[in-house]
């Protein structure tokens, strides 16, 4: 059992806390070894293969294997009981830590209470649980929605016409991303015109809902795509609509697109946080294990790119996959993957 | 007869199928306690009569009279309430359900408002008894009983619903002799207890010997109606196909002993329990016949040559050279040429939903086709000799040949194969529910091509066919050849006698003797 | 009589109209309906810019339906579509990543692939007689097991190469997108293979009756085989051109073309038990699809209600024309 | 007698359905580090029930040779639903299910009365009713939350008498009280009868539309049931979409798994729920095999690959080519 103690935190610049009156958790000093398992849901897209591999990589690094008695990963698929019955099955058979990136925020309420009783530290990241009864290791998503609305008033002064790519509809990351974006817009007292249409983070699907978009409301004056942005780009580029600024994810094809295009008009915002969290959330865990001070909800850093600063060969790398996401590394945590070592990882082992 | 008030009377029932008059202004009535035959050709509307007597089809004009107060039925089950059962030819058993299910299907016991077991199979077995079918297991699925066997259930379901009118539309047309013969008992039991019988045969010697009043029908209305025995058989067909008749069955050619290898040569073929050694050989030129009682392995027979059959043991010789076939595609190629009319036209040899010109060329798409693209003139000019040899009635060759009455449907299927001119014909009881004047083409058909070179080997269920049409018939019982007959050896007497494997001096003459 | 009146008229009208399904006629319509409806949202419905831009998109779906629909046709049903979709284009790019000679072969070897797929379904439904619908859903799911380890595995190379873009969105007719054109030579090429040939036939026959095929010497098994490797082949085809579309291939791109590809096919007048349909219908059913999932988008209806509209929209419609015949 | 013989064919899909998941689950009980304990047992039987419910819904519809492509949908609406409603007092809980489990058989019977009053085919019909559904839940949960009466939760999906999973329990009771009853039913058999040969269904005067009608308003039902049961194990409501169509695939994976035939007629919900369990074993197995988590998913579609194939080891038997079209 957990208590509660008053902060900070141990490595505060890696655990920092969520916000001010985030508590702070000590769980009771276990031996090590530990065998810590990955619960995951959906697998088949390359967000979650990065995560899983990155989990593995970081797993395997000597310091962290050194005090792993056992790692185990599965992947459950888009049902959430299954992901739930995992849970479960990993704490009847004693492991001593489960980081989980949950397929629905509200529906392990029954797994986290049977996780505290059993001592069992319970750590969840990406998709984070609605509970103050385990660690979240917290992305700010409504903060990204806000940072991206911020950039569109900054480049269109007097309000205009929005492109807005959503994500999966019922999803809180969806949602949390679409009010910051709109709460930041209906602040800024300017008259915006906002088009949505469902991306569902998803390149292709993106890419035809903005082309549909553009040819029967376009043009726009600014863009903001959750996901799927190199799709959406592409249908701009398509339509010979202008470039305009736009505020997105951290794709790699998108940032390629930015970098190259900035001169006409494609003025990026590129943030977000990538598969790499897994990493974060594997230490915490660790570090729960040990007995130190972690706080109940980790605020991320936000990997963030805007226009004039993309770099090439750090914040994107032409001859690499459109797919992946670049934001891959929390230097405040020591934990620097870049994806190509990640995604590389056993062609170069061959 | 004619001061007796009917029970049942439909007068001026009309139907129609787009352009097709199936019925027009037809007329019937029925009595308590008499048979009724219904005869007609192929098409003549006989059965959409009684489908629409018994609620499947709403005709398009007329009456319909039970007791005397007009009735119409929105269903079949409405029908029955009424006390009128039909026995559809094939349509109306559920094959994934068991013999009891079927038996008891329309109004089954209940306990609780739920099916009673007990109570369903104790009368499915009462009814399987009277039907004189004991024999099936009810617990059976029916779709593991041959055909034969599924017309035994039919009766029995029929039975069980306790008819007033019952109704047989080729109920026979499967059934051998023997099971005839019991059907024939239940059928007069029953007149006698009173229920009305409507009898729909294309077999003459039923009628004549079942039937009390009968009535023709041709085009679509009632041409004539009168006591049975009062018009002699050639009056009957005349009166059916509307012109004179004469000789069903082509002479027989007097053959000279072959001197080439025979054109298809089994030797001890042997499958599952089912075929136990049998050799045979069929000459070029020559009909041969397979006798016996059904399911005694006549069919396994023809689909063992026609290359369906697995692990099948023995030789088969073409034209004196082994061959293995395979399949289907193997047999009908060019160095074997077989051909095989099967069983039943409408699972296995039609696409009922497609036309009659897609059908017509199924089997010979290769042959008409170069580098897989169809050459559509020439299909046109098979098409046009196919029609025109066998007579085929069809309002157009692009209407679904699922519209055309059972005869032609039946030509369809054989015309199909003699596009490819096959060397090799094998029939599996082809003039299954086809009327005379069709039959009557048929097996001059048959001896046509037999004269013109190919090697024909006959299933039928019906003896007569074979004693008129075969040179040689060979009677199967349990899987093997147990007698050959040829030429004045073929007689009624000696093909039931060998069917049932006794001696043709034991057997009494005649089937339905138990009258 | 009938012959006289209606004559009369018909004999006025093109052939393909007179021989034409009502089915198709009624979809061709509601695709009007639907562009008129859409115009009273909004002109630019009716652009030229827009409509291109549907067929092009259409063409898409319009390819891989047109294997969904050989297979139906068949009386079968093919569920991995999704990850044929995904295979092809991912497999195509990852072929690019092998120098000039993974270029050339990219299209190819992703086509490829999906037809190795189909194979694999076609050799369980035809030949170990398994379910198609329960078939197929494994191969999906086992060919989603390889993009997965595939993706993990080997550094994946996934943009379009100048080819599949080209297919794509380039422009050989100016004016038509190139996508349009290729979906117009592989409906030609399947209308060509139902009516005029000996292959097309057998599959209409299967479909209604296998065993009457059967014992009319075709041999079935492979028919069905060959139909599974084409399906599977063009959904790999329409991945690959999705991907040239998108310049780039991913995991979940085949996701949404299952269900739209086997509405698109009905829609469009074929029965799903088999043995009946033509290929205008499945082109009807696919800029159909194509339509309603764009207008409902762009009309910024929220997701539940697009979700709403879309399924009593297909409901009214097959209503309207895709009733089977009173049983009596 | 031999009628154990006929019994014994006609049970054949549902024993080897059972016969396949004992073979699974023994293997994964006895690799499991926990071993077979009262929690692993219940842990599987929770989330084992909630395919079997879909299951056996989509068991129906297939009986009437039809399919639900809906069932998924149906099983998330009541969901979503459930976390509205299933909450309160006893009375107001009794009240949330009885309206929930109401819905589900709404839904079932507009699937039913489309397919069987529109004439229109199953498939297309419930892809697009399917859509419907999946929208108003989507309506009622534009993002997951709500709550449920934990009590009855925590009762349902906990245990009896410290061993007896509850799940179990309640599969138990829902079979006796919808599936026997309609199986055993006239309007039961008339779904069977309908399934497999409806023309001659017809022509025997059975009552065809309303045994379909009756089949897809409990498929609606059971998936309803299915439904409630998510909303106690998750405590919450959500429309995923993902989610909903897996489930779809999935009952039919479990209903050919159990031996009911995609072609109508034959097969019992007992041995899809079977089917169902063994279903979701194969996702157990990955827990006590240690794979590479990259080929996880390989290994499940191999897997189902291979049971699906299981059925065609008959085929070897049959001598007749004739048997291979049904
Ligand atoms: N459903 C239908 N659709 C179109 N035409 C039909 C249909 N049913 C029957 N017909 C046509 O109606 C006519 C009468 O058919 P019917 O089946 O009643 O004849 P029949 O006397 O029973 O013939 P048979 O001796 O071959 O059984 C035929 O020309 C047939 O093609
Ligand atoms: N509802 C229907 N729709 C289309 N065709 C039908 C329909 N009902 C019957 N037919 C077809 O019309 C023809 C006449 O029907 P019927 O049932 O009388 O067959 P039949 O001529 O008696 O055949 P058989 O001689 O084998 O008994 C048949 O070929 C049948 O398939
Ligand atoms: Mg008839
Ligand atoms: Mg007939």
């Amino acid at each position: 059992e957990a208590e509660i103690v008053k902060g900070p935190s141990a490595e505060p610049d890696c655990f920092a806390p969520w916000a001010a009156d985030t508590q702070f958790f000590k769980f009771p000093k276990k031996e090590g070894p530990y065998r810590i398992a990955l619960a995951n849901g959906y697998i088949a897209n390359t967000w979650r293969i990065q995560m899983v591999q990155t989990a593995k990589a970081y797993a395997a690094q000597p310091e962290v294997a050194a005090k792993l008695k056992e790692f185990k990963v599965v992947s459950t698929g888009e049902d959430v009981p299954a992901q739930i019955s995992a849970i479960n099955n990993f704490i009847d058979s004693g492991y001593d830590a489960i980081v989980v990136n949950a397929q629905n925020p509200t529906a392990f309420g029954p797994v986290i209470k049977r996780a505290k009783e059993a001592g069992v530290v319970l750590v969840a990241f990406d998709n984070i649980l609605d509970t103050k009864d385990a660690i979240n290791v917290n992305v700010d998503q409504k903060g990204l929605g806000e940072l991206w609305a911020n950039w569109l008033i900054k480049h269109i002064p007097n309000g205009g016409k929005i492109l807005e790519v959503r994500g999966v509809a019922g999803t809180s990351v969806d949602t949390d991303r679409h009010n910051g974006i709109h709460e930041v817009l209906d602040a800024s007292g300017k008259k915006w015109e906002v088009t949505e249409v469902i991306g569902k983070w998803d390149d292709g699907v993106a890419q035809k809902a903005s082309a549909d978009a553009i040819a029967t409301n376009g043009p726009f004056d600014g863009v903001t795509g959750q996901g799927g942005d190199t799709g959406i780009v592409q249908a701009m580029i398509d339509a010979k609509h202008p470039f305009v600024p736009f505020g997105g994810e951290t794709e790699n094809g998108f940032r390629k697109f930015c970098a190259k295009f900035a001169a006409d008009g494609l003025k990026c915002s590129s943030a977000g946080t990538g598969p790499a969290q897994v990493a974060v959330a594997i230490k915490t865990a660790i570090a729960a294990l040990e007995g130190q001070v972690v706080p109940q909800a980790v605020k991320l850093p936000l990997a963030i790119v805007e226009d004039p600063n993309l770099k090439e060969g750090e914040d994107y790398f032409p001859d690499q996959s459109d797919n992946f996401f670049v934001g891959n590394s929390f230097p405040t945590c020591g934990i620097n993957f870049t994806a190509q070592e990640i995604m590389g990882q056993s062609k170069e082992n061959q | 007869m004619d001061g007796a008030v009917p029970l049942f009377r439909m007068e001026g029932i009309s139907k129609r199928y787009g352009g097709v008059r199936a019925l027009e202004k037809a007329e019937l009535s029925v009595t308590s306690g008499s048979i009724h035959a219904i005869l007609g050709e192929n098409g003549a509307g006989k059965s959409t009569l009684i489908k629409v007597m018994a609620g499947v089809v709403a005709p398009d004009e007329g009456r319909m009279m039970l007791d005397g107060s007009e009735v119409s039925f929105a269903s079949p089950a409405a029908a029955n309430q009424a006390g009128i059962v039909c026995i559809f030819q094939e349509l109306s058993l559920v094959p994934e359900l068991s013999v009891a299910d079927n038996i008891v299907i329309s109004d089954p016991p209940k306990r609780f408002g739920m099916i009673d077991r007990k109570a369903q199979r104790r009368i499915a077995e009462e009814a399987l008894a009277r039907a004189g079918a004991a024999d099936i297991h009810p617990l059976a699925l029916v779709k593991d009983l041959p055909l034969s066997r599924r017309q035994m259930v039919e009766i029995a379901k029929a039975l069980a619903r306790k008819p007033r009118i019952l109704i047989l539309d080729e109920a026979t047309s499967a059934l051998t002799a023997a099971d005839v013969a019991k059907i024939f008992g239940v059928l007069k039991r029953l007149r006698s207890e009173g229920l009305a019988l409507l009898y729909i045969s294309h077999r003459m010697n039923e009628i004549a010997e079942l039937a009390d009043q009968c009535t023709v029908y041709r085009n679509g209305r009632n041409v004539a109606s009168y006591a049975a025995g009062s018009k002699s058989d050639n009056e009957v067909v005349e009166l059916m196909i509307g012109r004179e008749y004469s000789h069903i069955f082509p002479p027989k050619p007097v053959r000279a002993p072959a001197t080439a290898a025979p054109v298809l040569e089994a030797r001890k073929l042997s499958w599952t329990d089912r075929l136990d050694n049998i050799s045979l050989s069929v000459d070029a030129g020559e009909v041969v016949g397979l006798g016996g009682l059904d399911g005694q392995g006549q069919r396994e027979l023809l689909l063992a040559f026609f290359g369906v059959l697995r692990g099948l043991s023995g030789q088969i010789f073409i034209d004196g050279k082994l061959v293995t076939i395979a399949s289907p595609a193997k047999a009908r190629g060019d160095r074997i040429g077989m051909a095989l009319i099967p069983e039943d036209r409408k699972t296995e040899g039609l696409m009922l939903p497609m036309t009659v010109r897609e059908n017509l060329s199924f089997a010979a798409l290769d042959r008409l086709s170069r580098a897989g693209i169809i050459d559509r003139a020439a299909e046109q000019r098979l098409i046009d000799d196919m029609v025109g040899l066998l007579a085929i009635k069809t309002a157009g060759l692009d209407i679904p040949v699922g519209a055309l009455s059972g005869g032609n449907q039946q030509k369809v299927v054989i015309a199909k194969w003699l596009m490819r001119q096959p060397r090799i014909i094998l029939l599996n009881d082809p003039t299954r529910g086809i009327d005379v004047g069709t039959k009557q083409e048929l097996y001059q058909l048959m001896r046509k091509l037999a004269d013109q070179g190919a090697a024909i080997l006959f299933y039928s269920t019906d003896y007569d066919e074979l004693i008129g049409c075969c040179d040689r018939v060979l009677v199967l019982y349990d899987g093997a050849v147990k007698r050959e007959l040829v030429g004045a050896e073929i007689t009624e007497r000696a093909l039931i006698a060998s069917a049932l494997n006794i001696h043709g001096e034991e057997m009494p003459v005649g089937q339905g003797a138990d009258a | 009589m009938s012959e006289t009146t209606i004559g009369g008229i018909a004999g006025r009208m093109p052939k393909f109209i007179r021989r034409a399904d009502p089915a198709v006629l009624t979809a061709f319509a509601c695709i009007v309906l639907l562009l008129f409806v859409g115009s009273l949202y909004s002109r630019s419905f009716l652009s030229p810019e827009y409509l291109l831009q549907q067929l092009k998109v259409a063409s898409f779906l319009g390819v891989i339906a047109t294997g969904m629909m050989l297979v139906i046709l068949l009386g079968q049903i093919d569920l991995s579509v999704p990850w044929s979709v995904a295979a092809g284009a991912m497999m195509a790019c990852a072929a690019a990543a092998y120098g000039p000679v993974g270029m050339a072969l990219a299209i190819p070897f992703g086509i490829f692939c999906g037809v190795l797929i189909g194979v694999v379904n076609g050799i369980g439904v035809a030949y170990l007689r398994i379910p198609s619908m329960i078939i197929t859903l494994a191969t999906n799911a086992v060919a989603q097991g390889l993009m997965v380890v595939y993706t993990g595995g080997f550094s994946p190379q996934d943009s379009a190469t100048p080819a599949m873009r080209y297919l794509a969105t380039g422009f050989a007719i100016p004016g038509v997108p190139n996508a349009v054109v290729i979906w117009a030579l592989i409906g030609a090429a399947m209308v060509f293979v139902l009516t005029r040939t000996g292959f097309g036939r057998t599959v209409y026959g299967i479909g209604n009756r296998e065993r009457a095929a059967y014992l009319s010497g075709i041999d079935t098994r492979r028919v069905v085989l060959i139909a599974f490797a084409v399906s599977g082949g063009l959904s790999a085809f329409g991945g690959v051109l999705l991907a040239g579309y998108a310049s780039k291939a991913a995991q979940s791109m085949g996701d949404a073309y299952l269900l739209p590809s086997i509405a698109a096919v009905v829609l469009g007048g074929t029965s799903i038990l088999g043995g009946r349909g033509s290929y205008l219908g499945t082109v009807a059913g696919v800029i159909l699809i194509t339509l309603l999932q764009s207008i409902l988008s762009v009309m910024q209806m929220p997701e539940a209600g697009r979700q709403i509209i879309y399924g009593v929209v297909i409901v009214a419609m097959l209503l309207l024309y895709g009733r089977a015949p009173a049983s009596r | 007698m031999k009628d154990w013989r006929y019994w014994l064919a006609e049970q054949r899909g549902t024993l080897l359905a059972f016969g396949i998941f004992i073979v699974m689950f023994t293997i994964y009980t006895s690799n499991h580090p926990a071993g077979f304990t009262a929690n692993v047992v219940q842990t599987a039987s929770n989330k084992g029930v909630l395919l079997a419910f879909v299951a056996m819904a989509q068991t129906l519809v297939v009986i009437t040779a039809g399919i639900d492509l809906s069932v998924g949908m149906i099983f998330l609406l009541t969901n979503c639903l459930a976390s509205w409603l299933v909450i309160g007092t006893g009375i107001e809980t009794a009240f949330g299910v009885v309206a929930v489990l109401g819905t589900g058989l709404l839904c079932g019977a507009i699937n039913g009365a489309i397919v069987i009053y529109g004439r229109l085919q199953p498939i297309v019909t419930t892809i697009a009713t399917g859509a419907v559904y999946f929208g108003i839940a989507l309506l009622l949960r534009p993002f997951p939350g709500g709550s449920v009466n934990e009590d009855l939760a925590d009762a349902l999906t906990g245990r009896l008498f410290g061993v007896v999973p509850a799940s179990l329990v309640a599969l138990l009771a829902v079979v006796l009280l919808v599936w026997v009853p309609f199986s055993r039913s006239v309007l039961g058999r008339a779904a069977y009868a309908a399934g497999s040969s409806e023309m001659a269904a017809y022509m025997s005067g059975v009552p065809i539309r309303r045994g379909k009608f009756i089949a897809y308003a409990l498929a609606g039902l059971l998936a309803a049931i299915g439904g409630l049961f998510l909303t106690f194990f998750t405590y919450t409501g959500e429309a995923a979409y993902a989610s909903g169509n897996a489930y779809t695939l999935f009952s039919i994976a479990a209903v050919v798994l159990g031996g009911v035939s995609l072609f109508g007629g034959k097969g019992s919900a007992i041995g899809a729920i079977f089917g169902a369990l063994a279903f979701r074993t194969i996702g157990d197995l990955l827990f006590v095999f240690d794979f590479d988590p990259l080929w996880q998913p390989l290994f499940q579609g191999v897997i189902l690959l291979i049971a699906v194939s299981l059925g065609a080891f008959a085929l070897f038997r049959v001598r007749n080519r004739l048997e291979w079209f049904l």
